[in-house]
């Protein structure tokens, strides 16, 4: 009851919201703002109260053409519940940081990031994986909205690509599900698990199913040679949007890898994890290079967040239980890192409309409440001691660190020193050096923006020191999730209790 | 109504009625006029009324000379006339296009004479002649034992209807806007801010150019506007 | 329990009101009040030093250590790694001259910042950089010490670019913090490293390590590939932070920061962090010999490097600033064969009298309305007769005459080297105790150079700075006599002040004892080794104390020699020469070797890989499929005739299928 | 009675209707359009009539009745065309029915 509420609440928000003002975009920002933080509010119990909320889960729809009924089941656990902390927080942060942007139209743009804000819930709490492919794919709608109305000059073209690329991503997806409903005659997330049905399949069918899976998931993220729609997205979201987008949304692919290839898919995770280590190494490299070469900050910040979930997907694909824990905290420590940079960077590009590497300079003497801030935002993200990046980072690298591969995590740890090149010479040409004249009417961070980041710098402190409810609530799920596949991959024979459900379901 | 002639004869007629109509629909294909397409049309018309003539069906025959040949061919040589901008001069009579057309009715034809040469048809003796009398029984025949021709023929009569009034509607809306106009209010609302230097050009240039602005003009307002426009 | 936890936050305070000051204040003119934030970021440190002394009393006598205080679990690695201060004998002797030479230098830089008007900024920098380090010697384990590791590099990347108007600044900023974060992850890979040696009970707490590695599972470890890779990525680790090769070069660039920081951080504290990780870790090291080969070699290379560089410099810091590279070297010479209090001995010295000299330097520079350069000092002595005499001390010191504490801790690293084992055969301790002694030879001639270029030669200031030329206030000259003092002083503490002789070696016996006794074990299997030999040891030690202090006056006397008269130039310009390429070489190989490829190879996975084939590869697929898509638009919408005969065609298709049983028959 | 042979009408309906077909699609003018449309409906109206010819009963009055209808709907449909070519002509100035293919967008 308590999870579908947590659902609707959104979406009943979203509905409230159609009744703001669509003129004082003030009034409608407040209204809006409540209503994150009222369904922010509504979501702190999943994380804080010692029980389980009862899952939830009734008969929805039989699904047309095969033998599988849709149920409507919603269960939470440690991991989906960090990760909806993680979104309805980030709401309320997008909400604000797009105040000056969308200006007026802010009822429009609160609306969406409310549905938004719902679906993504949907498909965090959804065990189901009909209802999780609604909720998936349902989410682009209001992302490419709006990316399409409030975006920046090339945003049609922008929200195009993105819908298009993430589209296809997951159209196997769509035929996955579509075929284990056929063949399986369940969507149930948590039957297909216990009873590991997948493993009944042909081995070519597995692959194409795990393909589908990885694929979509993969794109999300998004994984090395999937990352064509990413900075163009992210450059022409507007702030609220990309804070949502980067923070949240990417989110949704790693979660998946691990919530849904992991354990379906245990053999295939580990008979393919070198190929995903090395897209993940190669987007943890190739992704701080091109940071490093990229003019646009947006873009410069879109392609450091392809570095971090790269790094995020080598770890889940060792499947160590350090590196699924260090997994989980990066993800909710990239989040808050990459919203608070979006937002400051959003909050210079509203004033000065321009946001290159090469327009600002000298920032420091002028504007230094935004500067302390985005320093402190882009040490977070250079995973500096003392912030949850590195809580997060020091547990993947160790975690992948293996004697026999050992060099997984030395490739992966250069990215510890390319983050720092890349960010440190964006810090440098914006906020040092001599002051330029044509910035002289460039005032500080205000009161609202401050309230905006401070909080999200605040927390990544606060789990820099503390990351033990997120590692071990989110943590702890996320290994166990992988514990399948680490046992495939280490060679270990089955434990005997897995035998045991198998033979009982063959008798059944 | 009509004689049955004689089998030779009967032949004689088909055959001639047949070269007529194939020779006047070839020349619509080929006509470059409208007015000239619509003359051969009707020569297809009239020569296919004599076929049902010789087929047993003389009330269709004459049907087809009233209505079809008089009242439709009419009408579409009023229309032809009336607007007298038929000729496309501008435009090649066939183009690249017209040339993959072309082998659509090629096909049509192989299919049926492939058909008819496997499965030839034959008369029937029971074959009933198509007289005003036997057509009017079977149509207008109501109760339980009837073929129902009659539900058909009211539909037709409703089609018939529609066909009236839309075509009303569809020929009258533009003299309706036209009648608005002199009003001066445009059906979008003019902002007056947003070309407060067309305002002397007439409120129906504003509303275009708004409309413009707006980005939202569907076709068919864009077009009365347009025409609106043309009218100055 | 003992308040540990107050001695970090104490300065953490003062950064955090000072810092909320500065940025409040962000609009005033003048800023926020100096003499409440002088106040205040002086007082933190001073507390802190308090403290550490009390906590310093209860392990005096007692217990060598205090128990470890766990506040709260951090990371969840293998049973729980807690967030822990642990204070023993080697975190006392680190705090107390960390706060104690840290106070002293905060109280000089109010001196020697009052004007600047990001003097709030400066304190609060100053004060996180003292929790920083604070927490690097207190932690309790490797990611405890690692949040202070990187801590103090980033506050020698704000420090170094304080003045951040100037981008010379912030590049030697950047420059820093990149090349200490390479060394950072040589600190992680080594610290996986010794955890997965470790096997199941795997802990990164040093208790642990310790207990591990002194046990006969650790010891059964010695020489196997991790242990070495691990020795090997935690040297890499302190190469970064202590500025040895291949990863000095930020050490001279650091100078561009303000003079107290190139004291407090290049010189005293932050440097000699990495010496600090070897001692903490001296039972794993102690386990690859070949790594401490290394250690030694890399140390003397570096300290030959770094005094042959400075011989050559004309900035009177970055002279200081090579000195203390070669300092260093020295430092990490006596690592290597496992004299690691010694080391630390030298540690502990070298932050008195390189403080001394760097603060020293600092008022010269202040007199002198920042001129840093030797070719326009000299015959500042009248001048500056504080500085002077705090200066000689320090150069006393440095230069090792005999009883200033330079003597005493130089002293018992050549002997040290002298009595090394033979490593694979070779003789390398005597080898690079030779090479150290020439090292200890040029030391004393750019010492000595430096005080005639500044003090004892004629003056080549100009006339209008020399006009207004003044003392530093008290603020600035007392931290520095009181540091002279202790350059002399620290070499007593060998010998001790309280009864036992040895008192340092006795002070840090617990934590390094074992570590020292496992190298003494090896060496025992050497029959000649003099340090086996107790009777032989006293001589050699007089052999070599007598062979230092001739090279020191050896040394003073080539100095007075070539640089009595002054510089023959007067007029500053840039290095050239061999001078040049000594100094900027390796900046240059580096430059060559990695910056630019890598920003080529950036470059190119930027522009080519990413933009031209990848999106082209994708443009390619929408192109293709916009062009079919067009097509077929244009099929249903551009041709009403076309859709037209496309749907019959489709009807046709239809037909004759139905037809097909008939059609199939014969004609 | 005579006797026409019936394959032959069915031929010459086929052919008309082809005719039809091919003035209807490959002619670009809208009149044209509209008389090709009108002659495959006479094509259709002869194949009725031919067929009356070869069944008995209610099955030959078929082949009578439903030409009647079919001229019904020709007359409708030339109504409504024509008024829609009225229409267009207006607005667009054309005959031309390639040039109406962006009314789509």
């Amino acid at each position: 009851m308590y999870l579908t509420a947590l659902l609707a609440a959104p979406f009943a928000a979203a509905l409230l919201a159609c009744f703001g003002s669509g003129r004082d975009g003030a009034a409608a920002t407040r209204l809006a703002l409540v209503l994150a933080l009222a369904i922010a509010a509504l979501g702190v119990p999943l994380v804080t109260c010692l029980t389980a909320p009862g899952a939830v889960e009734h008969a929805w729809f039989s699904l047309a053409g095969t033998g599988a009924v849709v149920q409507f089941s919603l269960a939470s656990d440690g991991l989906t519940a960090w990760l909806i902390q993680l979104v309805t927080f980030l709401v309320p942060v997008g909400l604000l940081a797009s105040r000056d942007q969308v200006g007026e139209r802010m009822r429009e743009f609160a609306v969406a990031v409310l549905v938004m804000e719902g679906l993504m819930i949907g498909a965090l709490l959804s065990r189901d994986l009909v209802l999780f492919y609604l909720c998936f794919e349902g989410m682009l709608i209001p992302m490419v909205v709006l990316m399409a109305l409030f975006g920046g000059t090339d945003r049609r073209g922008a929200a195009l690509q993105f819908f298009l690329y993430t589209m296809l991503g997951s159209v196997g997806l769509l035929v996955a599900i579509w075929y284990i409903a056929q063949t399986l005659q369940t969507t149930s997330l948590t039957e297909l698990m216990d009873s590991r049905m997948l493993a009944t399949l042909s081995s070519g069918e597995q692959v194409a199913l795990f393909a589908a899976f990885a694929l979509a998931f993969a794109v999300k993220v998004p994984l090395a040679p999937f990352h064509g729609w990413q900075a163009r997205a992210y450059a022409e979201c507007p702030t609220g949007a990309v804070v949502l987008l980067s923070g949240a949304m990417a989110k949704l692919g790693t979660y998946g890898l691990i919530r849904f290839v992991l354990p379906l898919f245990p053999e295939l995770s580990a008979e393919y994890a070198n190929l995903f280590i090395i897209l993940g190494l190669v987007s943890v490299i190739a992704g701080a290079l091109m940071a490093w070469a990229a003019t646009d900050v947006k873009r410069l910040i879109a392609f450091s967040s392809l570095s971090h979930l790269g790094l995020v997907v080598v770890g889940i694909f060792t499947f160590s239980d350090l590196a699924l824990k260090g997994a989980a905290v990066q993800m909710v420590a990239h989040g808050i890192s990459v919203a608070a940079l979006f937002v400051l960077v959003g909050a210079l590009e509203s004033r000065a409309l321009k946001r290159g590497i090469d327009d600002f300079g000298g920032l420091a003497g002028r504007a230094p409440i935004l500067a302390t801030l985005f320093i402190g935002a882009a040490l977070a993200s250079a995973a500096l001691p003392g912030t949850a990046n590195f809580a997060g980072e020091f547990l993947l690298l160790m975690g992948v660190f293996q004697p026999r591969q050992w060099w997984i995590a030395a490739i992966a740890g250069l990215s510890t020193i390319l983050t720092a090149v890349y960010l440190l010479r964006l810090v440098q040409r914006w906020f040092y050096g001599p002051r330029r004249a044509d910035l002289a009417v460039l005032p500080d961070l205000g009161v609202r923006e401050v309230v905006t980041v401070a909080p999200l710098l605040a927390l990544s402190l606060f789990f820099g020191f503390y990351p033990k409810p997120i590692s071990d609530q989110a943590g702890t799920v996320a290994s166990r999730l992988g514990a399948e596949a680490r046992r495939v991959a280490s060679g270990a024979p089955a434990p005997v209790a897995v035998v045991e459900t198998k033979d009982a379901h063959a008798a059944r | 109504m009509f004689p049955d002639l004689n089998q030779s004869l009967g032949t004689i007629y088909f055959g001639l009625f047949a070269v007529i109509a194939l020779l006047c629909g070839a020349g619509l294909l080929v006509a470059r006029h409208p007015i000239k397409g619509a003359i051969c049309l009707i020569g297809v018309m009239l020569s296919l009324s004599g076929l049902y003539a010789i087929l047993h069906s003389p009330f269709i025959a004459v049907l087809q000379v009233l209505v079809y040949a008089g009242a439709i061919m009419m009408l579409l040589v009023f229309v032809i006339m009336v607007l007298n901008q038929g000729e496309d001069h501008a435009v090649p009579r066939f183009d690249r296009s017209s040339v993959l057309a072309l082998v659509l009715p090629v096909l049509v034809g192989a299919l049926v004479v492939a058909t008819l040469k496997r499965v030839p048809l034959v008369n029937d003796a029971g074959a009933t002649r198509g007289t005003i009398q036997r057509i009017s029984e079977a149509m207008f025949t109501v109760g339980p034992a009837s073929p129902g021709y009659y539900l058909l023929f009211e539909i037709g009569g409703l089609l018939l209807l529609a066909a009236l009034v839309s075509a009303v509607l569809l020929a009258k809306r533009s003299l309706d806007r036209r009648a608005e106009e002199p009003d001066g209010t445009p059906a979008n609302g003019a902002m007056p801010h947003a070309h407060p230097g067309h305002a002397d050009r007439g409120p129906a240039v504003v509303s275009l150019h708004d409309q413009a602005a707006a980005g939202s003009t569907t076709v068919t307002a864009a077009g009365a506007v347009d025409v609106s426009t043309r009218a100055h | 329990m003992y308040p540990l936890w107050l001695i970090p936050v104490l300065p953490l305070v003062g950064f955090i009101v000072n810092g909320l000051l500065s940025l409040g204040s962000a609009g005033s003119k003048r800023g926020p009040s100096r003499g409440f934030v002088a106040a205040l970021a002086v007082a933190m440190p001073l507390l802190a030093f308090l403290v550490t002394i009390g906590a310093t009393a209860h392990i005096w006598n007692g217990p060598t250590t205090l128990p470890i205080q766990t506040y709260w679990e951090w990371l969840p690695i293998g049973k729980g790694l807690g967030f822990g201060l642990q204070f023993d004998r080697l975190t006392a002797l680190m705090l107390l001259f960390i706060t104690g030479i840290g106070t002293l230098i905060h109280l000089y830089s109010v001196g020697y910042m009052r004007e600047d008007r990001g003097f709030a900024r400066f304190m609060a920098y100053l004060n996180l950089f003292m929790a920083s380090m604070i927490i690097l010697v207190l932690g309790d384990s490797l990611p405890v010490t690692f949040l202070g590791w990187e801590g103090v590099g980033l506050c020698s990347y704000l420090l170094i670019g304080f003045w951040h108007q100037d981008h010379a600044n912030n590049d030697a900023a950047r420059k820093a913090f990149v090349i200490n974060r390479i060394g950072d992850l040589g600190f992680l890979l080594g610290a996986f490293c010794l955890y997965l040696a470790m096997g199941k009970d795997a802990s990164l707490r040093y208790v642990d390590i310790a207990d591990f590695f002194q046990g006969d599972a650790g010891k059964a470890l010695a020489s196997t590939p991790l242990i070495v890779a691990a020795c090997a990525l935690l040297f890499l680790g302190c190469t970064g932070k202590s500025a040895q090769l291949p990863l000095l070069t930020w050490l001279p660039d650091a100078m561009a920061g303000p003079t107290p920081v190139s004291a407090l951080i290049h010189a005293a504290t932050m440097v000699t962090s990495g010496v600090y990780l070897a001692a903490r870790l001296s039972d794993v090291f102690v386990l690859a010999p070949a790594v401490m080969t290394a250690i030694t070699l890399i140390g003397c290379a570096t300290a030959v490097y770094g005094a042959i560089a400075g011989l050559v410099q004309w900035d009177i810091k970055k002279v200081l600033a090579y000195s203390t590279v070669s300092q260093l070297g020295f430092m990490f010479m006596a690592v290597g064969v496992g004299a690691f209090d010694v080391a630390l001995y030298h540690v502990f010295t070298h932050a008195f009298f390189k403080a001394t000299l760097f603060l020293g330097a600092g008022s010269v520079i202040h007199a002198l309305h920042h001129e840093q350069d030797l070719r326009r000092m000299g015959g500042l002595t009248k001048v500056l007769p504080l500085t002077y005499s705090s200066m000689v001390f320090g150069w006393f010191a440095i230069i090792g005459m005999p009883l200033g504490s330079g003597f005493m801790s130089k002293d018992l690293i050549l002997e040290r080297l002298w009595a090394a084992p033979d490593m694979f055969g070779v003789q390398v301790g005597k080898l690079v105790c030779v090479v150290a002694l020439i090292t200890a030879l040029l030391t004393a001639i750019y010492m000595s150079r430096l005080m005639y270029y500044v003090f004892w030669s004629p003056s080549r200031v100009p006339a209008e700075v020399k006009a207004h030329a003044h003392e530093a206030p008290f603020v600035m000259s007392a931290p520095v006599l009181l540091l002279s003092f202790g350059s002399m002083v620290a070499g007593a503490m060998w010998f001790g002040a309280v009864p036992q002789i040895n008192a340092f070696e006795l002070w840090l016996r617990p934590v390094v004892e074992h570590a020292q006794g496992a190298t003494a074990l090896v060496a025992s299997a050497d029959p000649h080794a003099a340090a086996a030999e107790p009777h032989d040891h006293s001589a050699l030690a007089w052999a070599i104390a007598g062979c230092s202090i001739a090279v020191a006056f050896f040394g003073w006397l080539i100095a007075h020699l070539l640089f009595r008269r002054g510089p023959k130039e007067s007029e500053p310009r840039p290095l050239s020469g061999f001078a040049a390429a000594w100094t900027s070489g390796l900046d240059r190989i580096y430059d060559l070797v990695i910056a630019k490829p890598l920003a080529a190879l950036a470059w190119i996975v930027a522009r080519v890989i990413d933009q031209a084939l990848l999106t082209g590869v994708l443009r390619g697929i929408g192109e293709v499929s916009g062009f079919l898509g067009e097509g077929y638009v244009a099929l249903q919408r551009s041709r009403l005739r076309i859709s037209v005969t496309l749907s019959l065609l489709g009807a046709v298709v239809v037909v004759a299928y139905l037809l097909m049983p008939v059609l199939s028959k014969a004609a | 009675m005579n006797a026409i042979d019936p394959n032959h009408v069915q031929i010459l309906a086929a052919l008309l209707f082809a005719l039809g077909l091919a003035v209807a699609a490959s002619r670009r003018n809208i009149f044209f359009l509209l008389m090709g449309v009108e002659l495959m409906l006479n094509a259709v109206n002869l194949s009725f009539v031919g067929f009356s010819r070869t069944f008995a009963g209610s099955g030959s009055l078929v082949g009578h009745l439903s030409p009647l209808f079919i001229i019904a709907i020709a007359a409708a449909e030339a109504c409504v065309g024509l008024a829609i070519v009225i229409c267009i002509v207006r607005n667009r100035d054309s005959l031309d029915s390639d040039a109406y293919a962006e009314m789509k967008e």
